[in-house]
């Protein structure tokens, strides 16, 4: 493969957004891939390189070169974006297709399907680019061009104008309104909570009528049938049978980790 | 009067400095002193012969070179303004609260003043609804089977002639404004946002004959 | 050169229907189409050659008459532009991203914003369309028939007006890239792409009266 696989005077945010300031001490040697939005354009690049009409590209030797291409930036610690990833994956799956024989009855597309699928996506996307730069280059209302520059006056008597407006404005003005009505009604759900006094209040209430080991969270049942109250019934019983225990009115009991907690009280 | 002569030849190209100073007064914003044009024709033109020579031969034309606010800029020839009265105004803006009005009355329509209020969180004023009567683009729809019988408001079919739309349902709704990032984030339950329609509903009732010309 | 001549004769005025047409023309907001003219010109005018004989006395002057966006518009000279440029405020440039989008969208059009990111193979960034609506140069065209009923894009008369250009069918190199087959390229199943058109096509719109999309 010619040269190496980073073009040397670029640096692309997108492809980059993931390494932020806690990046890798490694990667001092800043990779520059300016310019390139995507992996698609990537591959477009690569093949422009290798000189030659886009339909007679070699797709296996633009796969070597986006490959190798990851495979630098990940020998840099560089993080690429997921989507370059992703086009990795696929990419080194087309080339074990092109190089191997297709298994027998092998139900997918042909290994030259695929590869003229990504050749015409290039294409596509080679050819709206010099439609873009076509269409950059017309002479431009406002830059190349003028129109009558000033408003001229109104004739007199003259009747309203039609009301304009436009559907962009139209649609800006309803998510503006949503947006901000969403800002101005910012509501949190009540948290409901059990407090630890209310866990005393309650297992007290409970436990004294029970002499013999009981599972806490038999006590807890009434309790804990609310979803949302019960993280908070846990933490709180928890607590409060610890506070109960240390000050000796009850017992508590674990088999092993994570297996129920047992209680009974201290004076039976 | 004819005015295709094929055999016609072809007018004489004024000098570029004239052709310049045209396209100079054309599109400026305002009108152009003297100064002004000096200032951007090649040094040593004499502006104001120029300008005698334009206003020379645009004089028996529909557009005419005028002397305005010390400066000079093109007019229509003043004969003419008769014929033009009324030709193609410039459109009039809606204020921020009418459009927002009208997005509304278009999101959520068959829609009250009451709840029209209560999406925005402000009084709409009467004022704002009958702009939107007048633009064409609101109607009246019916009443609503609640009590007080309040009148609905939808959109016409100017409406979805004037914004180029098929159908209310082809307004965008929140997954494409989100697309377009005109919505970031998520909106809160307690803030609809709807995907409009503007089929008849269940709880509302037509106009009675002549109730559309009351309001 | 000299333009001062005091002893020069005075112009020959043109028909009255000229001079009316040159100045319905200059004022209007947005170009003017043949219709538009025909409407507002005495009954019976050949509007197409009055068009034309405007056209040919414009041509060597500073101002000329330009078809754009199937309509008339008085524009300056093209080759003025080095000497015009600065006139006025340069309008904000649009960036790479923006540009392909733009060009997308008026030579596929209608598309949708799944197939934009198709064919650029990457996520358009939120904002990039928003401002080429907001710049008036795209629009909203309706939904495709397809499962999600996705928005579909196209180009209004202000990107022809803007670019020069008559219709989308004179986009530069569009007949080249049909001929290649770039334009009805290969898409996710189930999508197909047609040349460009600003009127409607099978498979989109127009929605069934009543038809609700309702969430």
């Amino acid at each position: 493969m010619p040269g190496s696989p980073l073009p040397p005077d670029v640096t692309d945010r997108d492809a980059f957004e993931e390494a932020g300031p806690e990046a890798p001490e490694g990667a001092a040697f800043v990779v520059d891939v300016d310019g390139f939005e995507g992996p698609l354009d990537l591959l477009l690049e690569l093949a422009r390189r290798q000189k030659v009409d886009l339909a007679r590209i070699s797709i296996l030797a633009l796969v070597e070169q986006y490959l190798a291409f990851v495979e630098e930036a990940r020998r840099l610690r560089l993080e690429l974006a997921g989507d370059y990833l992703v086009m990795a994956a696929w990419l080194a799956y087309l080339k074990s297709r092109l190089l191997l024989p297709a298994p027998p009855r092998d139900p997918g597309p042909a290994a030259g399907d695929l590869a003229e699928a990504l050749a015409s996506r290039l294409r596509r996307l080679e050819a709206i680019r010099a439609a873009a730069a076509m269409l950059a280059g017309r002479a431009q209302l406002g830059r190349d061009v003028f129109g009558r520059g000033a408003t001229l006056p109104e004739p007199a008597s003259a009747a309203p104008g039609p009301f304009g407006a436009t559907l962009h404005e139209l649609i800006a003005a309803y998510a503006r309104q949503r947006q901000e009505r969403a800002r101005a009604q910012v509501t949190l759900p009540p948290r409901s909570v059990w407090s630890l006094v209310d866990a005393r209040a309650a297992l007290g209430r409970l436990i004294g009528r029970r002499d013999d080991w009981t599972d806490l969270d038999s006590y807890l049942a009434q309790y804990l049938a609310d979803p949302k109250r019960r993280a908070t019934v846990r933490a709180s019983s928890l607590s409060a049978v610890l506070e109960l225990a240390r000050e000796g009115q009850i017992l508590l009991r674990q088999e092993r980790p994570f297996a129920p907690i047992q209680i009974r009280t201290a004076g039976a | 009067m004819s005015v295709a002569r094929p055999a016609r030849p072809p007018e004489p190209a004024p000098p570029d400095s004239v052709r310049l100073a045209e396209a100079l007064i054309f599109c400026a914003p305002a009108p152009m002193t003297e100064a002004d044009l000096a200032a951007r024709l090649p040094p040593g033109t004499d502006v104001p012969a120029l300008l005698a020579e334009i206003a020379r031969t645009y004089a028996p034309r529909g557009i005419t070179l005028a002397r305005v606010a010390g400066g000079y800029a093109f007019r229509t020839a003043p004969d003419l303004a008769p014929c033009l009265r009324g030709a193609s105004p410039e459109p009039r803006k809606l204020s921020r609260a009418a459009l927002e009005t009208l997005a509304i009355v278009a999101y959520h329509q068959p829609v009250t003043r009451a709840e029209i209020e209560e999406i925005r969180g402000v009084t709409t004023s009467k004022g704002s609804l009958d702009l939107l009567l007048e633009t064409g683009w609101v109607r009246l729809r019916g009443r609503r089977r609640t009590p007080g019988r309040p009148v609905t408001y939808g959109t016409t079919p100017a409406f979805l002639d004037h914004f180029g739309l098929d159908a209310v349902s082809d307004l965008p709704g929140l997954d494409e404004l989100k697309g377009l990032g005109l919505i970031e984030g998520r909106l809160p339950a307690g803030v609809r946002l709807r995907q409009p329609s503007d089929t008849a509903v269940p709880d509302e009732d037509p106009l009675a004959p002549g109730e559309d010309a009351a309001d």
